[in-house]
């Protein structure tokens, strides 16, 4: 157990120091301002960070994120989950779902910010409607090949609501959880982006896009990487071990 | 609360159930399968027969006749027939599938559980995980058991709701002679110390000829009753000649 | 009594510049209201927050002004600063007017409907009797990624905004016509304030909007005389630009304080409108043939 | 069968009349030309269709669509599987997938503009490079839980490689390949739009820029429903039959 | 190719493979499976046996002893094992698992098809088909099947490849007694027709007497040879006194 977990962290440290040392190279071929090297990066950093403005900003984006995670998770896996098993209401609602999906993040951020005013609930508001349909097309699949024998075995032993979803259908979908997760937290920070370009006075979008209309790479790849940092450690400490512990069936047959 | 489909049985009826003790009545006109292209498969013919109350009740019958359909419509996982199936009563029934279908997420133990009410979450599952040989296994997953010990699950499963009525489809298959043996004693054994319908389909003429009160002979597809032999003599008398005579009786 | 006008900005852009000027002098105080800068990253914020009623002053151009009026919002608009983009060749180009610009290829910020992008257009058709679209190659994109784009040789000139078109002249571009030239090419009898703060009737009626002018033309007069200013604003970090472009934009800015009477200002604007109308189309103006009435504010006491 | 597709066919009219019955009543409410009516974006649509615009931008930006998806889907789901099915691999190159699946889609799109210059080629694989992640994450999680009953049939039938993936990987893949390619459409769609904004001349994304300057809701609406209004065609004429093809055999028992 | 992880035979082995005719050899020290904490489950002893070309050994033993794991390492599915097992010849390899394991995404007949090379997609499957009961459900989808139907078409799957070694694991099980005659003699007659040797798990006592050269039969786990029984009687002659005699040889 002691020893994977050590070989694991061998394996993080050996990937990223590759990934430093390829980026260090090309950063070193190229010699250009729209590729600093990684040393330029960790200097904008560290004065970003002396300045107050990463953690400030990186705060604010990831209370955004977290919030509009939470909440589209929760909505959109709920809706996904019900169309996957109702065959009618998923004939009914699909339209609808299509139409949302495929509404650009900047009309429905605009929109929502005309409608509900500039402020963090319509920030929220709009990144969570973006993902929604996101996360209800992926549960969905995911309910639709839920395995009808084990519904079976809940219908015979008269299994209520809550034992079913518990038992039975949520352990099914883990893959969609876990793939609407992963892909969703980083949709989720890409739209928080936009929203913050449009109508935040904070947040890494804020940022990134004065340090764009400055043309500063090294700043803007110093949050951008601030923020992989932040997810890198979400991956390896929450989602991997979460994934673990829900496929430690899989794992059981060695 | 009734399963959805089964339909209730009125006031009458009830009555009428407790004159002649039925545990479960069958009357439906068929079930057919429809195919692509617009076939349809008859798999089970007009059915008619019931249940009195704690009997024992074997079908046998050939490898793809409908038995197990018979079955899923009983438990009420098959609504599109014709016809009608009251269940009396609404205690817990309990089954055991074909396949031991546990849920390959949960542990042994998880998998017994789960079935339980609240109320009954805290009881030892010594006794029952000992008497069927899995007191080692409790925190295995399915996968990392064999076919045998999976099945011995699923009967642990069933046995240890108490149903009112207990429905097996083939429960002692993939068992050596003497585990299967011990666990039909231990059915009979749990069937005698409470009040218990069982409907068990088996391939087993001999395993139905020494365990049912009566047997119900299907025919081939689609599934109709051939043959419906009561059994009087008492299980404990029930030695080789009397099985292999009421084997017989089965075959022709 | 002091009350609060809130300004809507992008962070590093000019506007704050003048604005962190005005605070730092107490200019706002002095004028019997408190200033706030609401930062923004984008001028689609900050329009987007004017609309939302988030903020109360913003800085846009009159043609939106006009076209909001039309459509029956009473924004309204006091001239800010009248530098305008220019199309920006390299240094050693041998291009020296829009007539050589043929065959080209040339970035274009801001779309095929930005105002000085039509006003060129109209003096190429005009004075040289081509099509500047149709004799190039042109291609729309991002400020910074069309300067970014004729700095390292792909595109051969672009035309940008003003403070983009400084700091390429601080990497020794050079400018090859202004849309300021084009406009007075096409009948303006000096420059215009393209942009300007916009806020709304109703909010002037109840607010210190003359007071904030007021204060604005001070903070302009400060910058316009004190260079230190410019280094106490490039010191605290409110501007980012190394030493050259600092000297760049400081001239451009001060050259962009607007100077002219008000009156004229309206009579030109209304001559460009036209021309840009015929240019652009409804696509551009909307519905109104004419600049709409009241886009120039006229509640400052003279 | 018939019956079955004209009785669908009803449901779709059903939803999309509800849907702009509400939009009808809503918009009356608000009365507002941020919230344009159904008929009002009807009328911008045919002004730009008759203007030629509208089929011009649309078809630029589908062809970036369908580019950047076969793409993105190919290599995507191709490393996506690997991964799922190569442990070791998968703890190696997951710090890079994070890194890629969270690198904001400006940043990407505007560095394959500088190094690969503002052409067609570096537009689609910027795009292609956003979605590409997303993908991988998808396609990992299905390839994780295939179940290993059928790869033992397969090692002992000694199937071949092709023959494995076609007949035993890609049926269980299947729900994920859907759900890739659903999420997969519309996150490239916006992330296209993106890229036409920065960097492109023409298509969709261009135009709606363009009327958010000029601050019109409706001409933006309108092309964003003639958007999903393609999306709803291949939804309906393609992907729910292929679907419906991939999924006969759970059909089958009824 | 050799399955990966069976060790392939040297030149001289295959020398000596060919003088005492020897189609498997299995000579493995044991089999433990890692549990959650740290402890381990021994499911297979050291075995230590060998198949003669051509020949059918039948395995019995007790539930849950480590019958399928042995299964399951001769045909390269566990490689964890310590010893070695030799394979000669890479003729076909064809296995009827313990479930039948069907692909449930593609019909009967493609089911059966799919392990066929390409030369020999063309071939007509009626024979089979008919003999296993199955000429109706070509198109049919595994799901659509009854657990014995699908267990025919399991072990269609096994004889259509015509393998050099045919490994069964308790495949006449959810059979009513007259299929399973049937079949078991199908099985008998398609090894008679060509040369394969088989390795067949079964808890039925009286089947592996009828059908098998030899009978292995296993300790409870960790499973171990507890007695290898030849029968030189005939098949024909198989009567039952002949049986009996035989399955009162397993149990002591
Ligand atoms: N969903 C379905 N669609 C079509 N045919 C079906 C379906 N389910 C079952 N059948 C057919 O109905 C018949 C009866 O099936 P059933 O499972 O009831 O048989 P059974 O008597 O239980 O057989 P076994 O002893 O093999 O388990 C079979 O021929 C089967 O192919
Ligand atoms: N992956 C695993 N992890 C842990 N234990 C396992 C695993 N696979 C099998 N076992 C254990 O190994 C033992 C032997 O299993 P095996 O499947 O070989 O039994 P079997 O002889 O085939 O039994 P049956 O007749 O019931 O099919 C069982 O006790 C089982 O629980
Ligand atoms: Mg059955
Ligand atoms: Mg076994």
């Amino acid at each position: 157990m002691k020893g994977g977990r050590l070989q694991s962290l061998g394996q993080l440290v050996l990937s990223l120091g590759l990934f430093l040392l390829v980026w260090q190279l090309a950063a070193q071929a190229v010699d250009d301002r729209t590729l600093p090297t990684p040393m330029a990066v960790w200097q904008s950093m560290v004065v970003e960070w002396r300045a107050g403005d990463l953690f400030f900003h990186l705060g604010a984006t990831l209370l955004r994120v977290l919030a509009a995670f939470l909440v589209a998770m929760t909505i959109g896996s709920a809706i996904g989950i019900w169309l996957g098993m109702q065959p009618l209401a998923d004939r009914l609602v699909d339209p609808w779902l299509i139409l949302l999906l495929n509404i650009p993040a900047l009309v429905i951020i605009v929109l929502s910010y005309i409608w509900f005013g500039l402020n963090e609930a319509a920030a929220i508001g709009a990144v969570a409607l973006n993902k929604i349909p996101n996360v209800v097309v992926t549960l969905r699949e995911g309910a639709r090949s839920l395995n009808p024998e084990y519904a079976e075995v809940a219908v015979v032993y008269r299994f209520g609501f809550w034992k079913r979803l518990r038992h039975v259908v949520l352990p099914q979908l883990q893959p969609f959880f876990a793939a609407a997760t992963r892909s969703g937290i980083a949709l989720i920070w890409k739209i928080v982006l936009i929203v913050e370009l449009l109508g935040r006075s904070n947040g890494v979008g804020f940022q990134i896009h004065l340090y764009f209309q400055l043309f500063d790479v090294a700043t803007i790849l110093a949050y951008t990487l601030a923020f992989v940092g932040v997810m890198l450690l979400v991956e390896y400490l929450l989602l991997q071990p979460l994934d673990k512990h829900a496929n430690r069936w899989r794992g059981a047959r060695v | 609360m009734p399963i959805d489909g089964v339909v209730p049985v009125s006031e009458s009826a009830m009555e009428s159930d407790l004159m002649t003790e039925q545990a479960l009545r069958v009357c439906v006109q068929g079930r057919r399968f429809a195919l692509a292209g617009g076939d349809t498969l008859h798999a089970v013919g007009a059915l008619d027969f019931s249940l009195p109350a704690n009997s024992f009740t074997c079908i046998v019958g050939p490898s793809g006749c409908g038995k197990t359909t018979t079955l899923r419509m009983i438990l009420g996982l098959d609504k599109q027939y014709d016809g009608s199936i009251h269940l009396p009563g609404n205690g817990p029934i309990a089954a055991v599938f074909q396949e031991p279908r546990l849920l390959p997420w949960r542990t042994v133990e998880q998998n017994i559980r789960l079935v339980l009410p609240e109320s009954r979450q805290n009881d030892s599952l010594d006794e029952l995980l000992v008497n069927l040989g899995l007191e080692d296994l409790r925190g295995f997953y399915p996968n990392q058991l064999s076919l045998g010990l999976a099945r011995r699950v699923a009967l642990a499963r069933a046995f240890v709701l108490r149903p009112q009525l207990l429905v097996l489809d083939e429960p002692f298959v993939s068992l050596d002679e003497p585990t299967a043996v011990r666990l039909r004693t231990l059915l009979l054994d749990l069937w005698q110390l409470r009040p218990t319908t069982i409907l068990m389909v088996t391939h087993n003429a001999e395993e139905a000829a020494s365990l049912a009160d009566r047997i119900l002979v299907f025919s081939k597809r689609p599934a109709q009753i051939l043959r419906s032999i009561d059994i009087d003599t008492p299980r404990q008398q029930r030695d080789r000649p009397v099985i292999d005579s009421i084997v017989s009786r089965l075959g022709d | 009594a002091d009350s609060t006008v809130r300004v809507g900005v992008l962070k590093y852009g000019t506007v704050n510049w003048e604005l962190k000027t005005m605070q730092h002098h107490g200019l706002d105080k002095a004028n019997g209201f408190e200033l706030e800068i609401v930062p923004f990253a984008g001028g689609d914020a900050t329009r987007i927050a004017l609309l939302g009623g988030d903020v109360d002053i913003i800085v846009s151009d009159w043609l939106w002004v006009s076209r909001q009026r039309a459509e029956e919002r009473d924004m309204t608009f006091v001239p800010y600063s009248s530098s305008v983009g220019a199309i920006m060749v390299p240094g050693e180009s041998p291009m020296q007017s829009l007539a050589d610009l043929k065959g080209q290829k040339i970035g274009v910020a801001g779309g095929p409907l930005d105002k000085s992008w039509l006003l060129l257009q109209g003096m190429a058709k005009q004075e040289y009797g081509f099509d500047l679209a149709a004799e190039n190659e042109i291609v729309f994109g991002a400020p910074p990624l069309l300067a970014e784009k004729v700095r390292d040789g792909e595109l051969d000139a672009v035309l940008n905004y003003w403070h983009y078109c400084a700091r390429l002249e601080a990497d020794g571009f050079r400018r090859l016509v202004s849309a300021e030239q084009a406009a007075n090419a096409l009948g303006s009898s000096g420059p215009v304030s393209a942009i300007g703060y916009v806020f709304t009737d109703s909010w002037a009626e109840n607010n210190p909007a003359a007071a904030f002018v007021k204060a604005s033309r001070a903070a302009k007069q400060i910058m316009l005389e004190s260079d230190d200013e410019w280094q106490r604003l490039a010191d605290n970090g409110d501007i980012k630009d190394g030493p050259a472009a600092l000297t760049v934009l400081r001239d451009r800015f001060r050259e962009g304080i607007p100077a002219r009477a008000q009156a004229d200002e309206v009579k030109d604007a209304g001559i460009i409108y036209g021309v840009l109308s015929e240019l652009g189309g409804k696509k551009l103006v909307g519905n109104s043939p004419d600049m709409s009435e009241g886009t120039y504010w006229n509640g400052m006491p003279q």
